[in-house]
């Protein structure tokens, strides 16, 4: 069925009818993809609409429910990664799958290192990292390096560099940008070019518009695990594809935000002044007042997730103040934090390792974080226990077969509100927030919007990190937007949009200002 | 950074443990009545080396992020069954030490096959299997005795050119015919990277049981190459269960020790070794200095306790607390 | 998309038939084998005072193993237990010797000593994150040199006192070893601590999930350092006990308990990672591990034997229920 | 090196020798002071420490005292090999004689060589080593099996049941006690019942492994013990055995029971050599030093003590540890320490 089309448009790849569900959720339906080679292929979508999932599937990672993959017009399954590899399919993860204590050179030949005499040759393995780091624009890396001493945006690098290793005919980049700074996405890019020009296929995925703009050929749009469309770049326009991506007015999935009294001479119930940890944050001061709803925006990885660590009493070494209703508070310990004059709740981004025991009920999952209220001289008391959490459940409608099953047993989202049950159960009130949407879906997402609503409206202070920007736009009275640990930029009301987020997240004007410097 | 700033990063924890055990072996010699004589040597040495064999081989199956508490076992297992085969004529020697180091694999195969295969946890595994290898110990050797082919130990407890222990020999031999090679290969590699990032490493394709399967097997051997010193030491086989589990915590904590990570994926078997070489050095200590004969257990401890604890000063490093549950 | 429909959500607890955890329900049926087996050796393997006569040994055994159930529950393991355990029955026999103060206070001075000894172990697991493993195997040396350096120096008094004996064998209720009852209110008091307490609930946190407990504003360092004070005073509360059994303290006193408490608490169905794990398994394992080498000791089996049976049923056992779930 | 010579040692009623084909040394004599190394193992029990104590009080008696120049004491633990290393780094500082109570009888081959080589003098004591080339201090083990047997035998004309708790297995110690018991019952032809459990000579193992034993076998006729005989008759009287004749070791905690109980039919023999052994060892490496002829292998007395002749105060100190070993003076040695004297004394050198 290809035999008619000129070879520089053969598809090289070609996947259709491809299916995966995760329980009751489809992350992938019906999902089709035709990937030509010397052509960068961009996949669009939201978060959660499955474009991970269709390249895990793609590098052997993930098997397909149903659907059908052809390399080269040939059917082809893998079953490891290493086989797709070895067929010519490679790809960036989007969690990194590079081992933290061998070196860069290591990791970089970690499938097939060069060998004499049946053991690993480190000389030619040096060459071959070289090569490849320099392939992959990061020749400033140390091939003898520990990965695990290098930073996020170093480690990306040799991430690609590991890839090229395999000497792919398709290469797939899941968000292979997201650390990286401006710099080292214009190195990546040429890179890409470079590999382009060299007649490789690449795939790649990103939540930058901007990029796909500057880099991609072609355009596949995902939404809900489904193809929405795909076409050449450049014959959409950016909000068109925007359409796509989201295709639903967003208005209607938050609770209205309310008019901000303005003149409030209370303290506000947070404030930091110029603090600092390393490189990742910078002299930030913010307030965030009684109702209030503050966004951390700007892209991932800038100093949003330190931030709210700093506050919850995480990171050692901090400078600068915070104050408490205009107190100022040292905070050594998630245990000082939430205590009763400070009454702060972190609701962490990983809710596996970080907001759960997984194993424990739901029960016990619930009570974790109140078990000093719930107890009186250390023994639990059972009953007000109960009350409690059943208040909750009723409050966020949690969904369970019953308190004394494991909280695994839940559904993700569930589960995701269990998280934020334990900590709404100590009625803090100030509620750090970091990411608490991912992987939820669009109905658990609005209940969490009106319950953030709600909580403002009790009067708690609000500061809110999320990587989705619909979400900012929706739920913040202000959004302060975050690059290289620094605050670059307030925004406020109305001048909360989709462009502004994106501009600001860049800091487009900030590094023209640094290059003309 | 320059390139031997990164060399020497790499073998940081290597280095440490070989710096502390000459300094160690400095004080020693230079306080022993008898001053650095090739006997002072070839004794430290010959005592040394027995520990250092199962250092290694519990090297092997830490670096996994395992443990194997079956090789004091192991070692006591080899040194009963070695005092009842290498023995007699050359070839019938050569049998025995090749019958004593198939057992070690062997025993090191079926913890292997037991911890990969049956999913049991490593500590409970090893420590079942360590009650049998030590049962059939005692089954050999229910009483101490047996003997050995008195030349070859002679020769392997000896001295080379009257100067150099030919026990040493032995052991930078056995590096390189097994430390060496496995360190240098896919299967080794493997072997750091499963113990380092388990996922990350099922994800770059390597071949992780069978890694860890070699690892268990290895350590057996190594343990059984012990066992073998053991009886050129002593001429006697002996199963000694106070010994069999003196010598696993023994390299529990010369592997510590030696810098080697008990969360897997990081350290080598040389570091092991010198980590081996410092322990049975503060036992020496006690012969040079005039320790009350009632102190001396107390100081022991106290040494050990001090060592141990040395590796807690990177814990201030850490900024994330996050970091301190890994 | 906005109606979503939703089931009510759940009011109370349902009554969730408690399911009998696989791997207890083996120990317990692994128990009565065993005892089958006995008697068709002897049948006095299933009277009544023979059993008794198990329970009270297994007495000594289950106090120190509840020490270690809660070290493993944090995934964390205490192998200074030996020498706790003499440091236990040796510093009370040696409070004794002060008069009737130090008769009455003999068993409380010999829990703080191995509280002491918890502490060090706590301190370097919990506050230096030294690997417990190698931690517990230090202060046991040192723990050790004390002794070694007490006894030689201080011509020990070492006959347990009458209240060691009397809680060791003695009959308060008749019929019923006190050991036994001593066992049973520290096992109830156990599984109080570890179902209904705030620190119960943390130990399994912890176990679980560490980061997370931290997360949750959960002292972690307190927690892992009392229970490491808790399994040093569990030991060294053994220590006594084992004392007053034996009438008096010996320096080897602890070297047999430290494979069977940790074998106990496993064969339990706790997880040697930590985390899950109930009172009820360990009590079976405890059993289980008593009679076992009661039963082979009895039938004199030779020491070779014995080791290699209880080894293989070890593991025999743990591949029938102790498997980790396979990954992918 | 020494010189093999016939009879009879300098000081016969000490120097006993092990039997009569039993050969003599005379080794070059060499002059005060000397310098001697005692070698332990394991020290973690009273009887090690015990052992010590009086090995520093015996060296630091004033006759013994002039004749030495040093007199150094290591302990290293269960380990063999270490034990090994010590002994060697002995014999290369130049110590005269080296005393040993070594960790495993058959392993020392090497260095009794490299002894020799040095013109070093060997002696062992306790656990004693298999060679004819050191000097060996010996007790007689089996002869002790042999007495407890003819003590239940002379109690039990009839022959009965026996339970027979035994020590650590493997050790020679253990195997020659049960083999003199397991003999001379034999010898008598009556019929004789023995169960065997393992006591590993420590009183809660012995306790609880007789404890098992009278559930399951209900009654015994005569009761013998190795060691952990505290912990045996303990376990007797928890379980509400009647008292019947025991063969046992010198613990002081068993003598305080046999004194009190011997009415009521626990009728005793308690035999052994304490840890005063060490001082005979001393004693004897001088001797060889000082050129005197010595025995290969010397015969130490047996501290026995049996029923009804148990004697407050001389024989057992009720005020006392039961933990320690009570038989621990050679009189035809001249060497007299009890071991509370011992443990004592060393209190007030603190
Ligand atoms: N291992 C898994 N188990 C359960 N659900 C999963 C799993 N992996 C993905 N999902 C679900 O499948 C859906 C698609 O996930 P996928 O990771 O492909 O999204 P994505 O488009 O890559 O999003 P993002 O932009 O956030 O990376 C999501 O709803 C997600 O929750
Ligand atoms: N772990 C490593 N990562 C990257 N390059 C390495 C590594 N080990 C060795 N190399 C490089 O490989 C080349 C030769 O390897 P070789 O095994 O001889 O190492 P080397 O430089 O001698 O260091 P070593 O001291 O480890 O042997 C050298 O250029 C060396 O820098
Ligand atoms: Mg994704
Ligand atoms: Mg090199």
């Amino acid at each position: 069925m290809i035999t008619s089309e000129s070879p520089a448009t053969t598809p090289l790849f070609k996947m259709s009818g491809v299916s995966k569900r995760y329980g009751g959720v489809h992350a992938l339906e019906n999902a089709e993809l035709t990937v030509k080679p010397g052509r960068i292929h961009a996949i669009l979508g939201e978060n959660g609409a499955g474009k991970s999932t269709l390249i895990k599937i793609m590098a052997g990672v993930v098997a397909p429910d149903e659907g059908q993959m052809l390399l080269n017009g040939r059917p082809v399954s893998f079953r490891s990664p290493a086989e797709a590899c070895a067929a010519g399919v490679t790809c960036v993860f989007q969690e990194l799958s590079l081992i933290p204590d061998l070196s860069v050179a290591d990791n970089i030949c970690i499938a097939a290192p060069p060998r004499h005499f049946g053991l690993i040759n480190r000389k030619a393995q040096r060459a071959i990292a070289e090569e490849m780091l320099a392939r992959a624009g990061a020749e400033d890396v140390h091939p003898r390096a520990l990965v695990k001493d290098l930073s996020l945006s170093r480690r990306q690098l040799v991430e690609i560099a590991k890839a090229l290793a395999w000497k792919p005919r398709i290469l797939i980049l899941d968000e292979g940008t997201s650390a990286l700074t401006a710099t080292d996405v214009a190195k990546v890019f040429s890179v890409l070019r470079r590999l382009r020009s060299e007649g490789l296929a690449l795939l790649y995925i990103s939540h930058r518009m901007q990029e796909i703009a500057e880099l991609a050929d072609e355009c596949t749009v995902l939404r809900n695990g489904r193809n929405v469309m795909s076409f050449a770049a450049g014959t959409r326009s950016g909000s068109e594809i925007v359409e796509m991506m989201i295709g639903r007015e967003y208005s209607n999935a938050f609770p209205p935000k309310p008019a901000r009294a303005t003149a409030d001479t209370a303290p506000p119930p947070l404030e930091c002044r110029k603090l600092c940890w390393g490189d990742s944050l910078r002299d930030i001061s913010l307030a965030v007042g009684r109702g209030e709803v503050v966004g951390l925006g700007g892209l991932d990885g800038q100093g949003q997730r330190e931030m709210l660590l700093a506050l919850f009493g995480v990171l050692r070494g901090t400078t600068g103040s915070v104050l408490v209703d205009g107190k100022p508070v040292t905070l050594t310990s998630p245990a000082v934090a939430r205590s009763k004059h400070i009454g702060m709740a972190l609701i962490p981004e990983d809710r596996k390792t970080e907001g759960l025991m997984l194993e424990m009920t739901v029960r016990e999952n619930l009570s974790f974080a109140v078990l000093d209220r719930v107890s009186k001289g250390g023994v639990i008391d059972r009953k007000k226990e109960g009350q409690l959490i059943d208040e909750m459940v009723q409050l966020l409608a949690i969904k369970t077969a019953g308190f004394d099953i494991p909280v695994s047993e839940l559904s993700g989202g569930n589960q995701q509100k269990v998280v934020i049950a334990k900590w709404l159960m100590r009625r803090p009130r100030i509620v750090l927030l970091n990411d608490p949407t991912r992987g939820i879906d669009v109905g658990t997402k609005q209940e969490i919007y009106q319950l953030l609503r709600r909580l403002a409206e009790a009067g708690a202070a609000i500061l809110f990190y999320s990587t989705d920007y619909d979400e900012l736009i929706g739920c913040c009275d202000r959004v302060l937007v975050f690059y290289k640990g620094s605050i670059v930029r307030e925004l406020r009301d109305g001048g909360i949009t989709q462009h502004a987020l994106v501009a600001s997240a860049l800091n487009v004007e900030g590094e023209k200002a640094e290059s003309a410097a | 950074m320059k390139e031997w700033r990164y060399r020497l990063h790499e073998r940081r924890g290597t280095l440490m443990a070989a710096a502390v055990f000459f300094v160690m072996f400095a004080i020693y010699v230079s306080n022993h009545p008898a001053g650095l004589t090739s006997n002072v040597v070839q004794t430290a040495a010959n005592k040394g080396v027995l520990l250092a064999f199962v250092a290694m081989a519990q090297t092997l199956v830490v670096i996994t992020a395992g443990i194997d508490l079956s090789v004091g076992m192991i070692f006591i297992l080899t040194n009963a069954l070695a005092s009842w085969v290498v023995l007699g004529t050359a070839v019938e020697t050569a049998f025995g030490v090749i019958a004593v180091l198939t057992t070690g694999l062997f025993c090191g195969a079926l913890n292997g096959l037991i911890v990969i295969y049956g999913r049991l946890q490593p500590i409970v595994a090893t420590i079942a299997t360590g009650a049998i290898f030590f049962g059939i110990a005692l089954l050999l050797r229910p009483f101490p005795g047996g003997s050995v082919n008195e030349e070859l130990a002679d020769l392997m407890t000896g001295k080379i050119f009257g100067t150099v222990p030919a026990s040493l020999i032995a052991l930078a031999a056995i590096v390189l015919v097994i430390w060496v090679p496995f360190s240098r290969s896919i299967i080794g590699r493997t072997a750091y990277a499963s113990g380092s990032s388990e996922t990350a490493a099922y994800m770059s394709g390597l071949p992780i049981r069978r890694a860890k399967f070699t690892a268990y097997t290895l350590a057996g051997l190594l343990a059984s190459i012990g066992g073998l010193f053991l009886t050129f030491f002593t001429f006697t086989g002996e199963a000694a269960l106070a010994s069999g589990n003196a010598y696993t915590l023994f390299s529990i904590a010369s592997v510590v020790l030696g810098g080697v990570s008990l969360f897997g994926g990081k350290g080598s078997a040389i570091g092991a070794v010198f980590g081996a070489l410092a322990f049975r050095t503060i036992g020496d200590l006690l012969f040079v200095f005039d320790f009350d004969p009632l102190w001396q257990p107390l100081f022991q401890g106290v040494v050990l306790l001090v060592a141990v604890s040395l590796g807690a000063f990177g814990l201030f490093r850490v900024r994330n607390r996050l970091e301190w549950f890994g | 998309m906005s109606n979503v429909t939703r089931e009510e959500p759940v009011s109370s607890s349902p009554k969730i038939a408690r399911r009998l955890d696989p791997a207890i329900a083996t120990a317990f049926g692994c128990i009565i084998l065993l005892l089958i087996i006995g008697s068709f050796y002897s049948t006095s393997f299933l009277s009544p005072q023979y059993l008794l006569q198990q329970l009270k040994v297994a007495s000594f055994l289950g106090v120190i193993a509840t020490g270690m159930m809660i070290v493993i529950l944090l995934g964390q393991i205490d192998l200074s237990v030996p020498w706790s355990i003499a440091v236990g029955g040796m510093m009370a026999c040696a409070a004794a010797a002060y008069g009737p103060a130090g008769e009455v206070l003999a068993i409380p001075f010999g829990i703080v000593c191995g509280m002491a000894i918890g502490l060090a172990n706590g301190i370097g697991v919990a506050y230096l994150r030294i690997p417990s493993m190698i931690i517990t195997l230090a202060t046991n040396a040192v723990a050790q040199g004390l002794m070694v350096l007490y006894t030689g120096g201080f011509s020990p008094q070492d006959s347990a006192t009458f209240a060691m004996r009397y809680l060791a064998t003695g009959f308060l209720l008749p019929a019923i070893p006190n050991a036994v009852l001593i066992w049973a209110v520290i096992g109830s008091g156990t599984v109080f601590a570890l179902t209904r307490t705030t620190f119960g609930r943390s130990v399994y946190g912890i176990g679980n999930r560490e980061s997370a407990a931290y997360l949750s504003g959960i002292n972690t360092r307190r927690i892992v350092l009392i229970a490491f004070i808790a399994s040093g005073a569990l030991s060294a509360f053994g220590g006594a006990l084992l004392a007053g059994y034996a009438s008096k303290a010996a320096q080897s006193m602890g070297d047999a308990y430290l494979l069977p408490s940790i074998a106990a608490v496993v064969l339990g169905g706790t997880s040697i990672l930590g985390g899950r794990g109930s009172y009820l398994g360990t009590v079976a394992g405890v059993i289980l591990i008593t009679l076992l080498q009661s039963i082979l000791s009895v039938m004199q089996m030779p020491e070779a034997g014995r080791q290699i049976i209880y080894g293989t049923v070890i593991i025999a056992m743990l591949l029938l229920y102790g498997r980790s779930p396979a990954n992918r | 090196e020494p010189e093999i010579v016939s009879g009879p040692a300098a000081e016969a009623e000490c120097f006993v020798p092990w039997t009569a084909e039993t050969k003599f040394f005379k080794f070059p004599k060499k002059d005060a002071p000397y310098r001697i190394a005692l070698a332990n193992g394991y020290i973690a029990n009273t009887w090690r420490i015990q052992m010590i104590q009086t090995a520093k009080a015996y060296a630091s008696q004033p006759e013994v005292a002039s004749k030495l120049k040093e007199f150094k004491v290591v302990s290293t633990g269960e380990d063999v090999p270490a034990q090994i290393s010590a002994i060697n780094n002995f014999i290369d500082s130049g110590y005269d004689a080296i005393v040993v109570n070594a960790q495993n009888p058959t392993a020392f081959g090497p260095v009794i060589k490299r002894a020799k080589q040095a013109g070093v003098i060997l002696v062992a004591f306790d656990n004693i080593l298999d060679t004819e080339d050191a000097i060996n201090v010996n007790v007689d083990q089996k002869g002790l099996g042999v007495l407890w047997a003819n003590w239940l035998a002379k109690h039990l004309p009839d022959g009965g049941k026996v339970l027979e708790v035994r020590g650590v297995p493997g050790t020679s110690v253990d195997t020659d006690r049960h083999n003199g018991i397991h003999e001379t019952f034999a010898a008598t032809g009556k019929k004789w019942d023995v169960v065997e459990v393992l006591g590993k000579w420590d009183d809660p193992t012995a306790q609880k492994a007789t404890a098992d034993a009278i559930a399951v076998h209900k009654k015994f006729d005569g009761i013998t013990a190795q060691g952990g005989d505290t912990g045996v008759v303990q376990a007797m009287i928890d379980a509400g055995h009647p008292f019947v004749p025991f063969g046992g070791e010198t613990e002081n905690g068993f003598r305080k029971f046999c004194a009190k109980h011997a009415a009521e039919g626990l009728k005793c023999s308690s035999a052994g050599t304490g840890p005063a052994q060490v001082a005979v060892a001393i004693k004897t490496a001088i001797a060889a030093l000082e050129g005197q002829v010595v025995p290969q292998s010397i015969k130490l007395p047996l501290a026995i003590v049996e029923d009804p002749n148990f004697k407050e105060g001389q024989d057992f100190y009720p005020d006392q540890s039961d933990n320690f070993f009570v038989g621990n003076a050679f009189p035809t040695c001249g060497i007299n320490f009890t071991a509370q004297e011992i443990m004592g004394q060393s209190k007030e050198n603190q």
